[in-house]
């Protein structure tokens, strides 16, 4: 067995700061001063455009800031959730809702990027995040409430129900019992921008948008270390290795697993305002159930309650879906001079890598340690398999 | 010698089966008492009673004069009866440490806030906590293992991690259901020498479920015979060794 | 800066999903066009980029792709124009950027966004917050839902109906024209059974709107307007429309450009008698003998197939009124975006055979709306309503 | 007498955890051969590579003189092997009833799997109440005889018991071991596991003394009940 | 013995009785609330009620089909198969390909029908070879991986049978004609369909026959056993690989005729109708109570019905929030029935 700490609270965090604090500062560089540097060769200016654009990397960011939240219920606390979409959707509209115009008839500013003629809700990004933040983890409690006496499978189904409720709610939700709640499918446009002390972030201002994600997304890395180490981490693991067994020894069932679907809404609050800012706007179409498949698809790939798997497995589907399959398409065009019309097989491809992934790399790509344990059992498949070898 | 726990009049029924019927059982302090009858007497029943997993269909259970009848199982396990499983259960993807800490859990105190920020109170009580289960593992005499995960551990060492779990609890009672089975007659032996050195030293009271007639007859101050969910006897070992009803209906020709 | 100095206009679609053969038809009609003009704007070489502002997981457009389409056309330095976008909300993401291109306004020409805010004063804000520099750089070569939702209210008093029952799609476009029909058709006196400001929506994925329309029918209208597009399952809609409500003399049927050029809708027996409003000319009414009967005919040539739907020939018509601008411009996006606002396209030049002028918002000048009727399994020209 | 099972040199793992180092053993045809050790010592795992839920890493398994090693578990039944699992395994959602029947899956002498069913029933008359309980709520010892019942269901050329006495309230460990004598008379060879060693092997003709996945002692079961290193090591005396 | 007399009256214990209560009043309320809402549109249009009820009923033994290939394979190897509706959408658009394009028939009339009961073959053969090679290829060596590992492949797929459908069928829905009889019947005012009866007709039958297959038969007992214990399954004797393989077998044929009923019933394909359909059938398998076959029926009708009276009820939500009906009578059955509608709730014994 590797060697662990003598203890838990004496281990250091210092090491994966270090390390996340040069890739993010040198990420940042990059794309902040790099980029736009005109001495930059053409070439390495449009290949970075082609395959790693800034505003992927940024989306990328936000999909690491949500697979860390949904990471904490599912991975750590065992729970399969088929709607965190519904926490995006919920962090997003406080985004449109106390970012914008769209209260035009209330006129509330509290420290917002906007000049203090502009009617609407304008309170500011930093607050906002907090109230995304707690907003969610308000509705994981009550997503949770009634749900608590389930077993996994039937509890799957809760969650993908209020997944659905939620957004439909947004979606139908310009005529909410006489009321416009979210401006329907037309969505909620031009939230105000980031404020970082001396200025506005404007639309090319993406290096410093990346900084903010960066932080973020630290900052949801930082929450779920330091939970995983502590009485409630604990707790949750028990629960998922055996929740009969975690309640004859103390554990409240009830209360533990609120924790983990609040703290998980949490960062889905935190994604969803991000977010909000990153696109400008927020749109109900985008809430969806994909959405949350996708997210799980990132959370198991990655390698469930490993958080560099998850961020890797964020950042590896999220670019795939967004940038990986365009700018494969198009370099395979220009090598081989075909006219592929790659975007009607983008279905076929991501399919391909989602199942090949997953058949080499069962685990994900950063399995949780603990895991590593259990996947060497394959009892009687070996046994069959190796007939078939025989013969 | 006063009881930390008084079962008065318990009865279980599932569907129209009565599994534990009036059954009244105490417990005094700093004493072991065993539970004994045929398979499917209703022992484990019993015993899921007492910590909450099943709620009876009539009687009540006092706990040090309160009455815990229905409190949820964390609340019961939280004030002091902790058991163990007669199949283990234990964590198996966390240390031999870590499952000490998680029966912990209900006397830390530290929250998400705390533990986030880890004020110096938390690193404290969570310091406090891991020499605690360490006294502990030593203590059942699995100490080189604390960074082991429980599945890793043979089985005799796992047995001794679920008593260690249960141990973090800081119960008055243990409850142990059938933690012989699977060991041969030598390691039960060890096991009798320990379930002494436990109530000598822990000051606690150990309920035993157990077949292993050996076992019971030399390591228990008083024996309760439940047959089809009756108390059909209570006594010293050597009184129900010698009851008639007991070896008909459980021991055989005895040949322990 | 590019490196072959030619000049490139990117076209910016949903590639994936439910909308991907009308996006490929879009662009292909686009690059027909561009064959035909020797990929020639004037004196400058003209290049045609496309991007997919759609993703695998979302299967539809997607709101984060749009927004890094637009700093992708902003960070190429040798783009100058975009066609696009399919979805008005998408619009909304890329025009503000695109708005404030430092070396811009960049300009951007749309062949299907209808959201009326996107150009005029619609919702609370709208349209200057899309516009943040104040310059205009947005134009669109199809009218807006507002028209044509109040066309076809004053169409359907003319035929005599009184009681209406609005559905819409649940999508911008279709709660945009329902809601302008509700609001004209009732201001005109016509009764309007279904609640909302935009009739009742349906759910595109249901699979069969039997029980919706036994409760219509309960209801007794004369008419059923539609306001939505054909792609979201529009064609069961119209199948258990006519189940439950009877054939389209009966009880009438009216809906928007959603419906219009596809193939699979005349096709089906149920659509006959339905009626159609169009914001500018059907296909098979385009002008016969001019540029847009050509072009049809040449699009069949090339492809093996006529285009999906009228959508994709008014991209077309957007790359025209693009090139028209570049061939008159500097080569630079500001000169672009100053050549762009005096683009005028004469019908017989259009490949969609009206005149393509615009006015200070970027909107198309000719509001004509047709009506047409579905007969023998064609769009049959109806009526005309020129919106004041 | 002719063998009937050969276990020649075979070494398992679980991944790499190594369980069973270098066993062999013969079983002959109507001979009670029983297993012990310590925890741990591989026994369980012996038999499991035996049944074929776990291929060896080396080594060969004959059964009647045909090699079975990596051979799929449910052929193995087809030939005549069963196996009463540790840790019992019955279908928990099924009833006692259909437990019983499963044991018998591949029998297709109805009469002979009615006239079985009977006579197991006649051996534990607490299944026999309980025919239609769901096996998941019974008892602990309750649910090790129907373990032990549904193995027999499926009339075995070789049992392969696993502590069947395990949890079993001293009369019924009695009755457990006078069954396995009962069994064998009727023709069926047995290889068993037991933690109680000394009821063991006085049942048994032969037995193997397992310790840390090789074989330690082997010979006749008297002699070994008479060997001083067993009796301290394994009987507690 | 007065035991006897307290064990007759004894209904449960103190905590069954107390949540027995709760359930009873939980579910007398929200009776009551639907009951309510039945009643008042009953008196308000009563054939109309009706018409929309057997509207919502057929929908939802479309939906059932689709559930059962779904409960089946979630029964046996606990996977969340997202492919499986993306199966039932292939199917569909098989259907109408092979009805309307190779046998060339449009009409309901004796030719139309038999190629209805040929294509009925046809496709529950593809469905069957379709899923089978499925679980080949991509579930069959997840076997042991971690639960979720094999619910991502399944996504995979899902996305794989898409790719084929938009290629097969286009992006855009498609219409085809109906070969079964098409014309409506009046019962007291209230109108129905052939196709509807036809469905009943066809449908029951295939209930009824997969039930045996899956209670009666040597192989469903192999797949109970196989579900619940593997390796215990392999020790009775059981070829637990053929197992599956059958399982996925049967629900692939199930998904086969539930897409050839649904090409008839509606008319229509799209390369995307798996994705909601899936759904549907997954919170219908649950509903019910997972691997229980008549619960997935059940919660497919239920979903169904519901669906059809907040459609088509004069006081209702409307379309626009059915899904949100569905769902949150759902959330509110599973509160009171956390173990589906027909399964029970079993207190683990430990
Ligand atoms: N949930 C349940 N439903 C129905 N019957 C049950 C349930 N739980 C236990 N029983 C029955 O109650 C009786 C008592 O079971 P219990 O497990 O308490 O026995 P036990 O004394 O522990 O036996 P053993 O020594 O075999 O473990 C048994 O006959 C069992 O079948
Ligand atoms: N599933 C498994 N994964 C990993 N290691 C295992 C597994 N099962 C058993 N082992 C290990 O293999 C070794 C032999 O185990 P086995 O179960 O064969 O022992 P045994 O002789 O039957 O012991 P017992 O008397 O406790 O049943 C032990 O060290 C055990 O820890
Ligand atoms: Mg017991
Ligand atoms: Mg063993």
């Amino acid at each position: 067995m590797a060697k662990r700490p003598i203890s838990n609270v004496t281990l250091s965090n210092r090491k994966w700061a270090l390390g996340y604090t040069i890739a993010g500062a040198l990420l940042f560089l990059i794309y902040q001063f790099l980029l736009p540097w005109n001495g930059l060769p053409d070439g390495i200016y449009r290949g970075v455009y082609q395959w790693m654009p800034p505003a992927a990397v940024n989306e990328s960011l936000v999909y690491v800031i949500m697979a860390l939240g949904l990471n904490i219920v599912v991975g750590y606390a065992g729970l399969l959730d088929l709607g965190y979409v519904a926490f995006w959707a919920i962090g997003g509209y406080c985004a449109g809702w106390f970012m914008s115009e769209f209260f035009y008839f209330l006129n509330i500013h509290f420290f917002g990027s906007v000049g203090l003629d502009r009617p609407g809700i304008h309170i500011n990004f930093w607050m906002v995040l907090i109230i995304g933040g707690f907003v969610c983890a308000l509705f994981g409690v009550l997503i949770g409430a009634p749900t608590l006496r389930l077993k996994s499978d039937y509890l799957a189904l809760v969650t993908l129900g209020f997944g659905e409720i939620i957004p439909q709610v947004f979606f139908n939700g310009e005529n909410f019992f006489g009321f416009n709640i979210s401006n329907g499918t037309k969505g909620i446009v031009i939230v105000d921008p980031i404020p970082v002390g001396v200025k506005n972030l404007g639309p090319f201002d993406f290096g410093w948008k990346l900084l903010i994600f960066i932080l973020l997304a630290a900052v949801m890395v930082f929450i779920s270390l330091r939970l995983r180490r502590g009485r409630l981490g604990r707790a949750w693991l028990a629960i998922r290795e055996d929740e009969l067994a975690a309640s004859m020894m103390g554990v409240p069932l009830m209360r533990t697993k609120l924790a983990s679907y609040a703290v998980g809404a949490f960062a889905g609050g935190l994604g969803g305002v991000a977010f909000a800012t990153h696109v400008n706007g927020v749109y109900a179409e985008r809430f969806n159930f994909a959405i949350s498949i996708f997210l799980l698809a990132m959370v198991v790939l990655g390698g469930m309650g490993n958080v560099w798997g998850v961020i890797l497995g964020a950042f590896v589907l999220s670019w795939v879906n967004g940038t990986g399959l365009v700018a494969f398409g198009k370099t395979f065009n220009s090598q081989f001079g075909t006219n592929i019309d790659f975007a009607s097989f983008t279905f076929l491809l991501f399919g391909l890598v989602l199942i090949l992934m997953m058949l080499f790399r069962r685990e994900g790509f950063l399995p949780e340690s603990r895991l590593k344990l259990v996947l060497n059992e394959d009892e009687l498949d070996t046994a069959s398999e190796a007939k078939k070898a025989k013969k | 010698m006063t009881n930390v726990l008084e079962a008065k009049d318990v009865s279980v029924a599932f569907g129209g089966l009565l599994a534990v019927n009036s059954v009244d059982f105490n417990i005094p302090e700093q004493s072991v008492v065993s539970l004994i009858g045929p398979n499917g007497a209703g022992k484990t029943t019993f015993f899921n009673v007492l910590t909450g997993l099943y709620k009876p269909s009539a009687g009540s259970i006092q706990f040090n004069g309160r009455d815990i009848t229905d409190l949820p199982p964390h609340k019961i396990a939280s004030i002091g009866i902790a058991r163990t499983f007669q199949n283990i259960r234990l964590f198996g993807l966390m240390t031999a440490q870590e499952n000490l800490l998680v029966a912990m859990h209900s006397h830390l105190k530290s929250g998400i806030t705390s533990t986030i920020l880890r004020t110096p109170k938390q690193r404290r009580e969570e310091l406090a906590a891991e020499a605690k289960a360490q006294e502990i593992l030593d203590f059942v005499g699995i100490g080189k293992w604390t960074h082991e995960f429980a599945r890793n551990l043979s089985y005799g060492d796992q047995r001794r991690l679920e008593v260690a779990r249960a141990l973090a609890l800081d119960p008055k009672i243990l409850l142990l259901d059938e933690p012989t089975a699977g060991m041969n007659p030598q390691e039960s032996q060890v096991f009798v020498d320990f379930v002494r050195r436990l109530v000598k030293e822990r000051d606690l009271s150990v309920m035993l479920i157990e077949h292993d007639m050996k076992v019971v007859m030399s390591v228990s101050e008083r024996i309760t015979v439940l047959d089809q969910g009756e108390k059909i006897a209570e006594g010293s070992p050597e009184q129900i060794k010698n009851n008639p009803r007991v070896v008909e209906a459980y021991l055989g020709k005895a040949k322990s | 800066g590019g490196g072959s100095g030619a000049l490139v206009i990117a076209s910016d679609l949903p590639k994936q999903g439910g909308s991907a053969d009308q996006s490929a038809s879009t662009n292909n009609a686009i690059k027909l066009l561009l064959k035909q003009m020797n990929n020639m704007a004037g004196t400058y070489e003209i290049e045609f980029r496309e991007y997919d502002n759609s993703t695998a997981a979302k299967g539809s457009w997607d709101d984060a792709q749009c927004a890094k389409n637009a700093q992708e056309h902003v960070a190429a330095k040798d783009e100058v124009a975009v066609m696009g976008t399919y979805n008005s909300g998408c619009a909304k993401i890329i025009v503000p950027i695109l708005n404030q291109d430092p070396d811009g306004p960049m300009i951007m020409v749309s062949n299907a966004n209808t959201n009326p805010g996107l150009t005029k004063a619609w919702e609370p804000g709208e349209p200057d917050k899309y516009y943040p520099t104040g310059a205009r750089n947005y134009w669109r070569v199809v009218t807006t839902d507002d028209n044509q939702g109040s066309a076809a209210a004053q169409f359907a008093k003319s035929l005599g109906v009184k009681k209406v029952y609005v559905l819409n799609d649940r999508q911008t476009y279709g709660q945009g024209v329902a809601q302008a029909f509700t609001t004209a058709a009732k201001a005109l006196g016509l009764t309007i059974l279904s609640d909302g400001p935009a009739g009742e929506g349906w759910d595109d994925k249901a699979p069969n709107y039997e029980a919706l329309f036994t409760k219509i029918a309960a209801l007794k209208p004369d008419m059923v307007y539609v306001g939505g597009i054909f792609d979201l399952n529009g064609g069961q809609l119209v199948k258990d429309k006519v189940k439950y409500l009877g054939d389209n003399n009966k009880v009438k049927f009216m809906m928007p450009d959603g419906f219009t050029g596809y193939p699979d809708f005349l096709a089906l027996p149920e659509a006959a008698g339905a009626y159609l409003s169009f914001t500018g000319l059907s296909i098979d009414q385009f002008p016969t003998g001019g540029a847009a009967e050509k072009f049809q005919a040449d699009y069949l040539a090339e492809y093996g197939v006529a285009p999906t739907s009228s959508f994709s020939v008014y991209g077309a018509a957007a790359a025209q009124a693009i090139l028209d601008a570049i061939s008159r411009s500097d080569g630079t996006r500001k000169g672009v975006y100053e050549a762009m606002k005096t683009t005028v396209i004469p019908a017989d030049k259009s490949v969609v055979g009206t005149e393509l002028k615009f006015d200070a918002n970027g909107d198309i000048l000719s509001k004509d709306i047709t009506i047409l009727i579905v007969k023998d399994g064609k769009e049959t020209f109806q009526d005309k309503i020129t919106i004041k | 007498m002719t063998s009937l099972l050969e276990v020649k040199n075979i070494e398992v793992a679980y991944g790499k955890i190594v369980a069973v180092k270098d066993v062999s053993l013969t079983v002959n045809e109507g001979e009670i051969v029983t297993l012990i050790g310590s925890n741990g010592a591989g026994k369980s795992t012996t038999l499991r590579t035996i049944s074929g839920l776990l291929k060896p890493k080396s080594g060969e398994i004959t059964f009647k003189g045909d090699r079975i090693d990596g051979t799929p578990g449910h052929e193995i039944v087809g030939l005549g092997i069963c196996h009463a699992p540790e840790g019992r395994r019955i279908f928990q959602r099924m009833s006692v009833r259909e437990n019983l029947e499963l044991g018998a899956f591949l029998r297709n002498d109805k009469a002979g799997v009615d006239s079985d069913m009977d006579r197991v029933l006649d051996l534990f008359p607490r299944l026999k109440e309980r025919i239609e309980q769901r096996a998941g709520t019974m008892s602990g010892g309750e649910q090790q005889m129907l373990a032990v019942s549904r193995a027999l269901m499926g009339s075995p050329k070789l049992l392969l018991l696993d502590e069947p006495s395990m949890g079993l309230a001293p009369v019924l460990v009695e009755m457990i071991f006078d069954t396995i004598s009962k069994i064998r008379q009727q023709g069926t060879t047995i290889l068993l596991i037991e933690q109680n060693a000394m009821a063991a092997l006085e049942v048994a003709d032969r037995a193997y003394v397992l310790e840390s996945g090789k074989v330690k002692l082997s010979g006749k079961a008297a002699d070994l009940r008479k060997n001083d290193e067993i009796t301290k090591a394994y009987l507690g005396h | 013995m007065a035991k006897v007399a307290e064990l007759q009256k004894f209904k449960g214990t103190r905590g069954q009785i107390r949540r027995q209560r709760v359930e009873r009043i939980g579910a007398i309320i929200i009776s009551l609330v639907l009951a309510l809402w039945m009643l008042v549109n009953i008196i308000e249009a009563p054939s109309q009620f009706a018409q929309v009820a057997i509207l919502g009923l057929r929908n939802g033994l479309l939906y059932a089909f689709i559930a059962l290939g779904y409960t089946l394979v979630y029964g046996i190897i606990e996977l969340i198969n997202f492919a499986h509706g993306d199966l039932f959408m292939l199917s569909a658009v098989f259907s109408s390909f092979f009805i309307t394009v190779w046998f060339n028939q449009d009409a309901s009339n004796p030719a139309g029908w038999l190629t209805f009961i040929l294509c009925l073959f046809a496709v529950m053969v593809f469905g069957a070879v379709i899923n089978v090679l499925i679980e080949r290829l991509a579930y069959r060596r997840l076997r042991h991986a971690p639960r979720l590992a094999p619910l991502i492949t399944a996504v995979g797929m899902s996305f794989l049978l898409n790719f084929i459908g938009l290629k097969w069928n286009g992006s855009t829905p498609r219409q085809w004609p109906t070969v079964i009889p098409n014309f409506d019947i009046y019962v007291a005012g209230v109108r129905i369909n052939m196709v509807t009866i036809m469905l009943f007709l066809v449908g029951i039958p295939l209930l009824l026959g997969l039930n045996y297959i899956v209670t009666k038969t040597k192989n469903g007992k192999a797949m109970r056993a196989t579900a619940q214990d593997r390796d215990a399954a392999a020790l009775m004797g059981i070829n637990v690989n053929k197992t599956i393989a059958f399982t996925f077998a049967i629900g692939g044929a199930m998904a086969g005729a539930a897409g050839l009923f649904y090409q008839q019933a509606v008319g229509t394909t799209n390369y995307n109708l798996g994705f909601q359909l899936g759904l549907i059938a997954f919170t219908s398998a649950v509903l019910g109570g997972i691997g229980n076959l008549w619960g997935a029926v059940v919660g497919a009708m239920l979903i169904g019905f519901i669906q059809g009276l907040n459609d088509g009820l004069p006081i209702a939500f409307g379309q626009q929030w059915s899904q949100s009906v569905v769902f949150t009578i759902l959330i509110i059955i599973l509160v009171f029935k956390p173990a589906g509608l027909l399964g029970k709730v079993t207190t683990e014994k430990v």
